[in-house]
């Protein structure tokens, strides 16, 4: 068992299912000679040659569309796209044929495919490589939003995503990409799709996140805790389908809740949650559930960073908040 | 080739039948089978007939908004004419008789344009997707189908449809530009039918052809009179081989003209010039394989009449089939939605199952 | 003071603005000879004009983006989306600079434009043609989302949102295009943005919705009534701002409350109510809040219709339900 | 005309100078005044003293990631120089020597490149459109700028730059088509920098030049060479008149090299041959010409020196203002999302000044 950080796990991932099944392959901006802008599809096409590791024209819209078409087509395309902040291109391609196919056919047909893409800020990025707006995707019936938080778990839900029958978003927190490393499995295993992982059992309130928030919310909890303040810590991991039983079925024991969103404010995950929440917990709440959120205004670059990141202080102080109402 | 002698910077336009059936230039007239030209006309005739009907069940509330083929019948058929059983046909919606040579039940069509999706549900193994409403959205899908079945070495096509106000929009020059980098199997047709809505095709692009877009992407184009079904079948033909062959994509623009409105829901005369449909008229594409096939002493009007005869009852089968047809049930919207129903939609049809229920 | 549809009141504030301002122009497709294809800009051309009435090619990325050209160069452009199943084409353009320009140049250029489109369902439309997605827009920071719900609202808001120095996406109801009539004030009037419209009052219950929802819930709400059941309802009007503030306010006079909204549930403006009502009125809930909302489904073909609309009776259901609690 | 001379089709490429600044072709040596043509060669140098000034703060943590101009200085400045204060001009993000030409204060490009809003913050009447990330997109605005400009009938024309990556994204294409279809007044420049990221140019598309895209547009297109800054200024100053003139607009591709990496991030070993580069730096545009000055005796080794001092200089200037610059204050990043700030913004904005303070 190598350690290893989310880069390497998820080139492994790949490895691993490329050779496993030769109906993957990957397509995006520099995935090829290149390696992929953060090295994720590094040696890719030296092992599995440019028929299936493919080096596209910068052409977003053509990229999901090209990938739509590879999986109706009897492939299993994974689409690279290099920053979030373009991925806006492709929601239209997303909303209209990727995530429609299946139903528009009675189950006729169906894509397979998974649009990866690093997101989230924290790494001092140009504008437009810092977004965090996975609310967008989560919103559209038919897609899957998944979000790994840590290098083993990234691992696994990539080989759950290429292996989904339905097309699956998967978000890959920049700021993680190489920011901790840990033990992971050589051979390929799997993490269901819809599930939200138990990082820590407490009794006192329920910490909700996913992705890049998770080391940051570990963090305060550790701090809290040390003043007796125990938080039953969910990641998300899936944020479409939700997995908001694992949620209520927390808060029902815990009566307080924060939830953690890299995103700004506005009709967020944690939004959803939260009216999740009122309908299925309300009468075990011992106090409003609080966001900590970004602000509703535009990621500002590096020299406004500071003003608008979430930082494990912050996050702090809405679970002692939320524990001591 | 065709291509060569037809490049679009030209400004020739491949024919093959002039409006009386007369053959233009026989060095280009196909060698098809009797049978195959035969089928050729039944299939317009048909499409003409279910087509003219689909309108009139719009009149009377029986089938949603539609958008009338009448006047493109060669351009979409003879294409689907080129290709095989193992070649993909991806359409935008104004591809009737394409569609019913490809082998696709028109009841799945009247189902379709009637509001039920499963007239989007072809049988396994048809290579046909369902229609396309995003204008050019099918194009990069198409490109993707084409190189799945390139890098298996499948030695199949793709054939695309889209029209010319599709070759405005971002996805056709992504997709056909790629396509080109990777010299993709793809035949890729604009049915010029001049308009799209109320705009004619010189407010969509400055460029006196549209074949000759193909410049932009390193492949060739050609101009076509798409209503002349030799002509329209000799040039998807050639690219179509091309493409076999592993000499990437071509362009095809199939000049044609839209006879009806846009949709049912349309007025052309609020914007267009009655003489210029009636000018088209006289280039009628039914009116011209007639035409050629009684020259060619294989048609006569007793013939004639016993094919119309018998799309109209092919028509009436559809249209009782289709109205007979099981409407969706609250089950069948929500099951389709992914492969298997995550639990807050399991509970979202729960919900609606009891309120459907008379329940709260 | 003549009766109109909100088809002719939006017509009729058009032609008001543009004779009041010449730097008023309105592009799109379809928008000039043919008036749009529901016939909301007729005449527009004759009066003022093919440089001013420009019918584009058919290019939503372009007809978004030249948008934002002319409001960077000085003119006050007004878009127009044939549906809002085609405006997803835009997102990428409308996120990343006409939401953004203002806070790019610290205010040195701004984008004062509208992007209207008809939007939702119920008028047995092909696919793509019934979508009710506003929620994409409402989570971008630097936008406004507004929509009407009756002809003279739309007018003033309309006029509004074309003066508004920031960039407007105004969804025109579809379905109540033709349905209603009422008397518009023949001069031009606006109607601020970011309030929300006080319908009805009443102490038992908050009933909030906007845009086609509103004469349905003017149904339940009669129904209700004459169990004796005195609803509160609020016309969001402008859903980003949201003025959650009358929300709140109304929330905590009846501690109950049912939102409406024709979209999707997932991430959609009622969830952020509900988060909203949670952070600031949770203490005054008698009841948890009820959203009605479309399932998590693709907008069904026509023959499925049914099984998906709100409908007032649904209305009524969640409005006693909730009063009940 | 040149256009007519230059046509893509017929592969022919557009020089003045050659690489020992010899007039390959006398009559197409532009009649420019020496000071201007002095003020160019400054412009160059200064460009390049920046470049590398910013490649180095920004491996000293002092920058962020920024992408080098080296070697692109003609393509980007010869088009400034041939549109005047009233114009537009429209950037992507490689296009120093051209803003600096326009008159941007290269403080704010710092300012830009170290992460501060100010950055782009210019002064009013400048007439330059901020940095452009998401690749292509600038290129609607551009045409939008222009069709206004155009209904006002001021006759000034918006200049665009964008790289040879853009030219495959659907808005290049929308954009292109649609000031084609309108006529507007817009210079579009293709910066042909051989590389998008570690794609060749030949992976981007299978058009054997991006000058030929314009075929499909209906409007004339032009491959110049673009480290020659005369033929570069040639080629704008004649798609300038044709704007001015309500001809329509001009696709200009621009045969140059990026010396450097794509950015500071970016290695070009990985993917590109040292050889290749090698090559390119044979054909340095500053090289070029300062050699055409020398051999018009405009310049000598001495005067090169206090050239290249006072540009020194001025970066160091900007590099000591753009590090004192005040950063952005929690209001500053609030305080331009809207012009006047919602209710909400407002307890977000005062929630963070409270966090910001200490307080909960
Ligand atoms: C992306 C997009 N924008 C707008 C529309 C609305 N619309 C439907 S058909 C059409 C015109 C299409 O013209 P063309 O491509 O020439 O096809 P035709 O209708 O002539 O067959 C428009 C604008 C759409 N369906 N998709
Ligand atoms: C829409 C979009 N996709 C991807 C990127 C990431 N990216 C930044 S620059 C670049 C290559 C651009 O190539 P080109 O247009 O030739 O410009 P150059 O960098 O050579 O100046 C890419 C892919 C982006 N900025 N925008
Ligand atoms: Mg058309
Ligand atoms: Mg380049």
């Amino acid at each position: 068992m190598a350690v290893l950080n989310m880069v390497s796990a998820l080139n492994q991932a790949f490895g691993g299912e490329m050779e496993r099944d030769p109906s993957v392959v990957v397509l995006g901006e520099d995935v090829g000679r290149d390696g992929g802008v953060f090295r994720v599809t590094e040696g890719l096409l030296d092992r599995f040659g440019a028929d299936r590791v493919v080096d596209t024209p910068l052409a977003e819209m053509a990229i999901a569309g090209m990938a739509v078409g590879m999986a109706l087509n009897g492939l299993r395309p994974v689409a690279e796209i290099q920053f979030m902040g373009f991925s806006y291109l492709t929601l239209s391609t997303m909303i209209s044929h990727a995530s429609r196919m299946r139903n528009r056919t009675r189950s006729g047909m169906h894509v397979p495919m998974v649009m990866r893409m690093p997101y989230g800020a924290g790494v001092k990025a140009l504008e437009h490589h810092s977004e965090s707006m996975e609310a967008l995707f989560v919103q559209v019936p038919g897609l899957k939003v998944v979000v790994p938080s840590t290098p083993r778990e990234a691992k696994g839900l990539l080989i759950s995503s290429i292996r989904d029958p339905d097309p699956v978003v998967f978000l890959e927190p920049t700021r993680s990409y190489r920011l901790m490393k840990e033990e992971v499995e050589e051979e390929s295993f799997t993490i269901p799709l819809g599930e939200a992982r138990q990082v820590r059992e407490g009794d006192d309130i329920t910490v909700v996140g996913w992705g890049a928030m998770m080391p940051l919310i570990e963090k305060a909890v550790g701090s809290v805790g040390k003043k007796g303040i125990e938080c039953d810590v969910l990641d998300l991991r899936t944020l479409s389908p939700m997995d908001s039983t694992a949620v209520l079925s927390s808060v029902r024991k815990t009566g307080r809740c924060v939830i953690v969103q890299e995103a700004p404010r506005n009709c967020g995950v944690a939004a959803e949650l939260i009216a999740r929440i009122n309908e299925g917990a309300l009468l075990s709440l011992e106090a409003p559930v609080e966001r900590v959120t970004a602000p509703d205004i535009v990621v500002p670059l590096p020299q406004g960073e500071g003003h608008y990141y979430i930082t494990p202080g912050r996050i702090e102080n809405a679970i002692e908040r939320v524990a001591n109402f | 080739m065709l291509i060569d002698d037809y490049d679009p910077l030209k400004k020739r336009m491949l024919q093959v039948l002039d409006q009386e059936g007369k053959v233009v230039n026989p060095s280009l007239e196909p060698v098809l089978d009797p049978d195959v030209l035969m089928r050729a006309y039944r299939t317009m005739v048909l499409a003409r007939q279910i087509d003219d009907k689909a309108v009139i069940l719009q009149r009377q509330g029986r089938l949603g908004a539609y958008p009338p083929n009448r006047g493109q019948e060669a351009a979409s058929l003879g294409p689907a004419m080129a290709i095989g059983k193992d070649d993909w046909l991806v359409w935008a919606f104004r591809e009737l008789a394409g569609l019913l040579w490809k082998g696709l039940d028109p009841l799945r069509l009247y189902l379709y344009w009637m509001g039920n999706e499963e007239g989007s549900h072809y049988p396994p193994g048809l290579k046909v997707l369902p229609a396309v409403i995003p204008v050019g959205s099918q194009l990069p899908i198409a490109v993707g189908m084409a190189y799945a079945s390139m890098i298996r070495r499948e030695g199949t096509v793709t054939l695309s449809y889209c029209g010319d106000g599709a070759t405005s929009a971002g996805d056709f020059h992504e997709a056909l530009n790629s396509a080109g980098t990777f010299r993709t199997p793809n035949v890729f047709v604009i049915q010029n039918n001049q308009w799209a809505i109320s705009m004619p095709r010189n407010r969509q692009t400055a460029a006196p052809t549209l074949a000759q877009k193909a410049v932009a992407y390193g492949f060739p184009g050609i101009m076509v009179d798409g209503n002349d079904v030799l002509a329209m079948y000799m040039a998807t033909q050639e690219a179509v081989g091309r493409a076999r062959r592993g000499e990437g994509p071509t362009l095809i623009e199939a000049y044609t003209y839209r006879m009806g409105n846009h949709t049912t829901s349309d007025d052309a005369k609020k914007y267009r010039l009655e003489e210029e449909l009636k000018e088209w008229e006289k280039r009628d594409p039914l009116v011209r394989l007639k035409a050629y096939l009684m020259n060619r002493g294989m048609l006569d009007e007793r013939q004639e009449e016993t094919i119309l005869g018998e799309a109209k009852e092919e028509t009436e089968r559809i249209v009782v089939e289709a109205e007979r047809f099981p409407r969706p049930t609250v089950d069948d919207v929500f099951k389709h939605t992914y492969a298997q129903m995550p639990r807050t939609l399991t509970e979202q049809l729960e919900r609606c199952r009891r309120l459907e229920g008379g329940g709260r």
